[in-house]
């Protein structure tokens, strides 16, 4: 072999640099920009725990001082308060109770390949990439009294005064079938990848044993497909606790105080009462569930991830 | 426990256009242990799948025992299968997934117990039973999944890759176990692998595949010493078989070396063989490594050439020898103990009837040893 | 002063020590083989040899200055990977090219290194394709030509030939000491199988839990291993190894294998008494169906393996023994279950203590 | 066919009725008249119009009350700006601290990232309500600078899980062959990760687009109608008495279009996107 190069054993660098003192600062350096970012949004966070703990009330700026917990004690003995406790519970297990059935349903429906079933479930990501609130805003015109499509369906079927969100008995009924429009394809989507994930041999190894389908649903698939469906249900469970976009698009918190969950409670609050330091106290509430539920989602997740990891 | 008749089946995957697997005719004896080797993608899986029920049949016909199978359910077929992915179910322990099996021949708690016990006693994984498989080694899970199929009382075993995960040092213990357990049970077995020497040390009889195409279907000894082609002979065997281009001139062969020029010859014998294979004939030659002698030794008969040691391989229990004679280089398997230093000249004999001939062109066998027996004509 | 100096190198993560005073020493333009069982550091091993990770102690010097803290582009080593780590985005030419370009060599020099790099390997005419349109064995050695075209002082192979199909790995055993020659390069060639190792190297180190347990010719460490572990890691099939509690009786020692007694050969060595583990090769075990002579087993499994036969015989209390003798036997047509006899070649027999598994 | 799979096809068929009709039926609203709209039975017949759409992009919507300006134009480009610029600036933070979290397990480090990542799941008012008292006395209110940090809420941990995955995905053997060939840290993140890690790094973007641009709490609170997105823009419509139902659908089209067309082309990617890349097949 000829040794043309000038690269070789006479090319060996001279230049060496030492590497620990930068190679322990890289990762900082590289995620600073970033947590720089985050830090100036953990301060307005600070100040929201101030807040609430404050008299604090924008249309009389002379009352402001530190109360300590008095916001929130006033806020449990208020039972507006619990009504806002109650409806968004209502909400967040219904949407995400019925939204887990139905996906879970159409995702097994989905899950062995066809032409049908690949076009149906790129269908299914439509609703999903349709603002919430551009989607409440759909559903509004179907439901209009006057000409809504779906108003005239109902009326065929029977109800003629079926009064969608407007009337307080089904308010409830409207915004969450709309939640589900939007949503049950998320859970589905999840759900399905879930599914498609799961290795087949074990399935043609419970064929070829002659291993009874029942058994096969509740002994494997289910089990195997728990973790998703943990990952889905806490991640539209966190969405729905904290829903804002849906029901003031449809109903601003009406009809009454019928739809009034934690943001919106919060948000009439702040923007129609002014009252800076109760809509604190409530997002705070809010806050303390959600941190609670989102630990338990991040455990669950990060075990699920390493599995992933682990079997790739 | 009976026999298995592969007849013509074919597989044409949905949307393709090649079979993966051809016209393949295999008729397996009751008790036999069959392996099916090749390289990925040879349509070996294709065929165990067909077998097991898992793929359609396209075309051919696939008898379990005097039963025609062809539309049968896999669940009807009775057949029990270990798979190349293990195939466990990850929610059930080590134990259920063994057991699982025998749930729809309603087989006694009692009897299950004792021959979980006793598999996983053979398999080793008696320390695993009540494990999940997630959380055991590969080798571990592909041992539970041969357990889960070894414990059925099936027509037909058929394992997919049974023990290409498993540690080296339990390989060796494991297949003679197995291959005591499926002798004694008098399993009829099929079992797909791409290593030969899995194949070799497991099977009665191998049949090989490539490109969807049975290439032969014979016992092992008979696969290294008369192989029906050049796949077949350059695929079994290792080392693997030396091969040389060569030209049949007169009573000899002449092998051409890597310039294209008369290396060495060997000698035809006086049967006749030469009008058979035709003088100024294009053949290959192949020479089995193991079937070289070298060293001085006992008089061989054959061609006794020079060689230059250029690597010798030290294995232990024997060693392989690379030498260039006359251009060509030539792999010989030697005793432990041979004298072969790199650079050496060492006295090497190709003996006459470890000489295969093969058609240059279509690589069919023409003859096998320089002796009289004629397996195949071109 | 040798080339390439490792001296008590450690390494943990997590308090599970990894590397544990590791030390070695090449000469300049060594080939060196490091054998070793999978888990048992290799990568971590050459991951502090290439400067990925930093060493808790110990110290790594290249031709007599020490690279412990040197940045790994500035070591001048090469290495090649298991699963070849290419630059799927880069042609072939482009993966061998990149250590060249980084030193700014000029285009055209460049374009005569590769090719001739690649012309070495036989993969001249791929050059253009991207590693996903190379075969495994192409890409093993695009890999290879990679690690080596730059010339660099020491050449790391991981384990290059595990991912390629057996054919290939079996030619390149011949091929890469050929190939290697062109280079001068100091190499260490790790691999998990112990066939390669003992084919491959002069000198063969083996890593077992994070140090190098002998490090000797591939006759000192198949005959004369220095711990149990590492007789059972040589050899197809794996030693047998019997525990065994030596006595001594009729003026001489005897042990009790498979509930036959053995006598040993008087050879002056005398460990009766002590609790051991007798060791013997499947070569040394001889199996005869006739002659009632030996110790009485039962064979119960025949499974041929490369022109050899091995055999699995059963002696009383269930000791498994493994038997082997070259095809073309009376052994070759055989089976199912006999009744044999083993006699064992005890000139060949080892003894390790049955607590540290060191050799007696 | 059996019952079983006449089953199976009646739900497939209510299934993609109940998530495609609303879509369908908004569509065709926004191509009818009024008067096709009020009539009694609804028809799917009808002669299209493209009226609503032009009055919308002119601005100028004529109903039987009279003329009335609108700015919906002005929405559709506020989308855009806010979208766009959100996604440019999370790429910028986001990419390398996703590289950090990725290949180093420094201290902090899941700390940082758990930080970050809870911002997608605390409520948004809880931050907004400060925010835009400060906003007001910094001049941010009513800025696109101010709306633009303030979507890193969304943006930023969806970029850093999503390309953090694949980043992980990035074989550190690749990165250390580089390394080892002489290229500098630099140059391998730039020349390597970056590269093998593109089709995540396109999907964040993509995705974190469409959720920008789905929005709608954020400029409802940050911003006057001079800056609001579509979002917003729509709803100020819905709720204005003058303006005829087929506008306000064509206004609905308008501003679900672009996102639609954008799940397209990250369909593969949805997936991971939209569980923050938690469970990656």
């Amino acid at each position: 072999m000829s040794t043309s190069g000038v690269a070789s054993m006479s090319a060996r660098p001279v230049v060496r640099r030492r590497r620990a003192r930068m190679a322990g600062a890289l990762p900082y350096l590289l995620s600073m920009p970033a947590l720089l970012t985050c830090i100036g949004i953990l301060v307005p966070f600070g100040t929201a725990i101030y807040y609430s703990l404050e008299r604090y009330n924008l249309a009389f700026p002379a009352t402001r001082g530190f109360i300590w917990f008095a916001n929130y004690i006033s806020l449990f003995r208020d039972a507006t308060f619990w009504q806002t406790v109650a409806v968004s519970m209502a909400y967040t297990v219904l949407t995400v109770g019925l939204e887990l059935l139905l996906g879970l349903g159409i995702a097994l429906l989905l899950w062995r390949r066809t032409l049908v079933t690949n076009l149906l479930s790129v269908t299914l990501m439509l609703p999903l990439m349709v603002a919430p609130a551009i989607a409440s805003m759909m559903w509004k015109l179907m439901t209009n009294a006057d000409f809504g499509i779906l108003s005239y369906f109902v009326s065929q079927l029977g109800f003629p005064n079926f009064r969608w969100a407007s009337s307080p008995h089904t308010a409830l009924f409207t915004v969450v079938l709309v939640d589900m429009w939007v949503y049950t394809p998320f859970i589905t989507i999840l759900l399905l990848a879930g599914l498609r994930a799961l290795p087949r041999q074990p399935f043609e190894a419970a064929e070829l044993d002659g291993v009874p389908g029942t058994f096969v649903f509740f002994r494997i698939i289910l089990p195997m497909l728990m973790p998703y469906i943990l990952t889905a249900g806490l991640f539209r469970m966190l969405d729905s606790i904290q829903q804002f976009d849906i029901i003031y698009a449809m109903t601003q918190g009406g009809p009454g105080d019928t739809l009034m969950v934690f943001q919106i409670q919060a948000y009439t609050q702040a923007f129609i009462f002014t009252n800076i330091a109760r809509a604190s106290a409530i997002l705070m509430v809010l806050w303390a569930i959600t941190f609670v539920l989102s630990n338990v989602f991040v455990k669950n997740w990060l075990r699920l991830r390493e599995r992933a990891r682990g079997r790739a | 426990m009976t026999t298995l008749h592969m007849d013509k089946i074919s597989k044409v995957y949905a949307g393709a256009s090649e079979r993966a697997v051809d016209a393949v005719t295999m008729h397996i004896e009751d008790g036999e242990i069959v392996a099916l080797l090749g390289s990925s993608g040879c349509g070996k899986t294709t065929t165990l799948r067909m077998v097991a029920g898992l793929e359609t049949i396209t075309d051919g016909e696939i008898r379990v025992g005097n039963r025609l199978v062809n539309t049968l359910k896999p669940s009807q077929r009775n057949v029990a299968m270990a798979f190349e992915t293990y195939a466990l179910y990850p929610p059930l322990r080590v134990r259920e997934n063994i057991a699982f099996g025998l749930l729809r021949d309603r087989v006694a708690s009692a009897e299950i117990e004792k021959r979980v016990k006793r598999i996983a006693a053979m398999l080793e994984i008696t320390d695993l039973l009540e494990r999940y498989p997630p959380s055991i080694s590969g080798g571990a899970q592909q041992r539970v999944s041969l357990a889960r199929a070894l414990i059925r009382n099936a027509s037909v075993y058929l394992l997919d890759e049974p023990m290409s995960q498993l540690e080296p040092q339990l390989r060796a213990v494991l297949r003679a176990r197995i291959k005591h357990y499926l002798i004694a049970g008098k399993m009829t077995t099929v079992c797909v692998t791409h290593d030969q020497t899995e194949a070799i040390g497991l099977a009665d009889r191998i049949a090989v595949m490539e490109e969807g195409v049975l290439q032969q279907f014979a016992t092992p000894i008979d696969l290294q010493e008369r192989p029906a082609n050049l796949f077949v002979a350059s695929f079994i065997g290792e080392p693997p078989m030396n091969l040389f281009p060569a030209v049949v001139q007169g009573e000899t062969v002449a092998v051409l070396n890597e310039s294209q020029e008369v290396a060495f010859h060997v000698p035809l014998p006086p049967s006749g063989a030469t009008s058979r294979l035709g003088d100024g004939r294009r053949v290959m030659v192949g020479v089995r490594p193991h079937k070289v002698h070298v060293g001085p030794g006992e008089a061989v008969e054959g061609s006794a050439l020079v060689g230059e040691v250029t690597s010798n391989h030290w294995l232990g229990d024997n060693c392989h020898i690379g030498f260039r004679t006359r251009g060509c280089f030539v792999i010989a398997v030697g005793d432990r103990d041979v004298a072969a230093p790199l650079g050496s000249q060492i006295p090497v004999t190709i003996p006459s009837d470890a000489v295969n001939i093969f058609d240059a062109e279509t690589g069919v066998a023409i003859q096998h040893g320089l002796n009289p027996a004629v397996l195949t004509a071109a | 002063m040798p080339f390439l100096e490792i001296t008590g190198l450690k390494k943990s993560f997590r308090n599970h020590e990894i590397i544990r005073d590791l030390s070695l020493d090449m000469e300049r333009g060594e080939f060196l083989v490091v054998f070793g069982p999978s888990g048992c550091g290799k990568t971590v091993l050459l991951r502090l040899i290439a400067g990925m990770l930093r060493p808790d102690a110990g110290d790594i010097s290249i031709d007599g200055q020490s690279v412990t803290e040197v940045n790994p582009e500035y070591r001048d080593v090469g290495m090649a990977f298991q699963n070849y780590a290419l630059y799927p985005h880069m042609t072939a030419f482009d993966n061998i090219a990149s250590p060249l370009r980084s030193r700014h060599v000029k285009e055209a020099e460049i374009k005569a290194r590769v090719n001739e790099t690649a012309r070495m390997l036989r993969i001249d005419h791929v050059l253009d394709h991207l590693p996903k349109a190379l075969s495994q064995g192409q890409k093993q050695r695009t890999a290879l030509a990679r690690s080596l075209v730059g010339r660099p002082s020491v050449v790391l192979l991981d384990d290059p030939l595990r991912n390629v199909d057996a054919k290939i790995r079996y030619e390149m055993r011949f091929e890469l000491p050929r190939v290697l020659r062109g280079f001068e390069s100091t190499v260490i060639y790790v691999t998990q199988d112990y066939k390669e190792a003992m084919a491959l190297g002069d000198r063969v180190a083996v890593l077992v839990d994070g140090a190098f347990r002998q490090i000797g010719s591939p006759l000192d460490v198949y005959d004369v291993p220095s711990t149990m572990r590492i007789a059972r890691l040589f050899g197809d099939p794996p030693i047998n190894l019997v525990p065994v509690h030596p006595v001594t009786a009729n003026a001489g020692i005897e042990i009790n294998v498979a509930g036959a007694t053995v006598r040993l050969p008087p050879d002056g060595a005398d460990f009766a008494g002590r609790e051991c583990m007798f060791g013997i090769r499947s070569e040394n075990v001889a199996v005869s169906l006739e002659a009632n002579d030996g110790i009485p087993v039962t064979l119960d499994a025949i499974t041929p393996l490369n022109n050899r036969v091995v055999m699995l015989l059963r002696g009383a209390e269930g000791t498994e023994l493994f038997a082997s003798c070259p095809q073309g036997g009376p052994m070759d047509r055989l089976r199912g279950q006999y009744q044999a006899w083993a006699k064992l070649d005890l000139a060949h027999a080892h003894f390790f203590d049955r607590g540290d598994g060191v050799r007696i | 066919m059996n019952g079983k799979s006449v089953l199976r096809a009646v739900a497939l068929t209510v299934i993609g009725l109940f998530f495609l009709f609303p879509l369908f039926w908004v569509v065709l609203m926004s191509f009818m008249t009024n008067a096709d709209i009020l009539r009694i039975p609804p028809s799917p017949f009808f002669t299209p119009t493209l009226h609503n759409y032009t009055a919308l992009v002119s601005g100028e919507l004529v109903t039987n009350v009279g003329t009335q300006k609108v700015t919906y134009m002005l929405n559709l480009f506020n989308s855009t700006v806010l979208s766009a610029f959100s996604v440019i600036l999370s790429l910028i933070l986001a990419v390398p601290a996703a590289y950090a979290f990725a290949r180093y397990k420094f201290r902090l480090g899941e700390d940082i990232a758990f930080t970050l990542l809870s911002f997608r799941f605390a409520p948004p008012l809880l931050v907004l309500l400060p925010l835009l008292l400060y906003f007001q006395s910094m001049g941010l209110y009513d800025t696109y600078f101010g709306l633009v940090w303030v979507y890193q809420l969304i943006t930023l941990p969806l970029v850093l899980w999503i390309v953090r995955g694949y980043f992980e995905d990035v074989s550190e053997d690749i990165e250390l062959a580089y390394r080892l060939d002489g290229h500098s840290w630099l140059s391998t993140f730039l020349r390597i990760s970056i590269p093998l890690a593109r089709p995540g790094i396109a999907a964040a973007a993509l995705l974190s687009f469409i959720f920008a641009w789905n929005n709608f709490i954020f400029a409802l609170i940050l911003g006057s109608s001079r800056i609001q997105p579509v979002t917003v823009g729509a709803f100020a419509f819905v709720t204005a008495s003058a303006i005829e139902f087929g506008q306000i659908a064509a206004a609905l089209v308008f501003s679900i279009v672009p996102t639609l067309v954008l799940a397209i082309f990250t369909q593969r990617y949805l997936v991971e996107g939209l569980s923050l890349g938690a469970i990656k097949g």
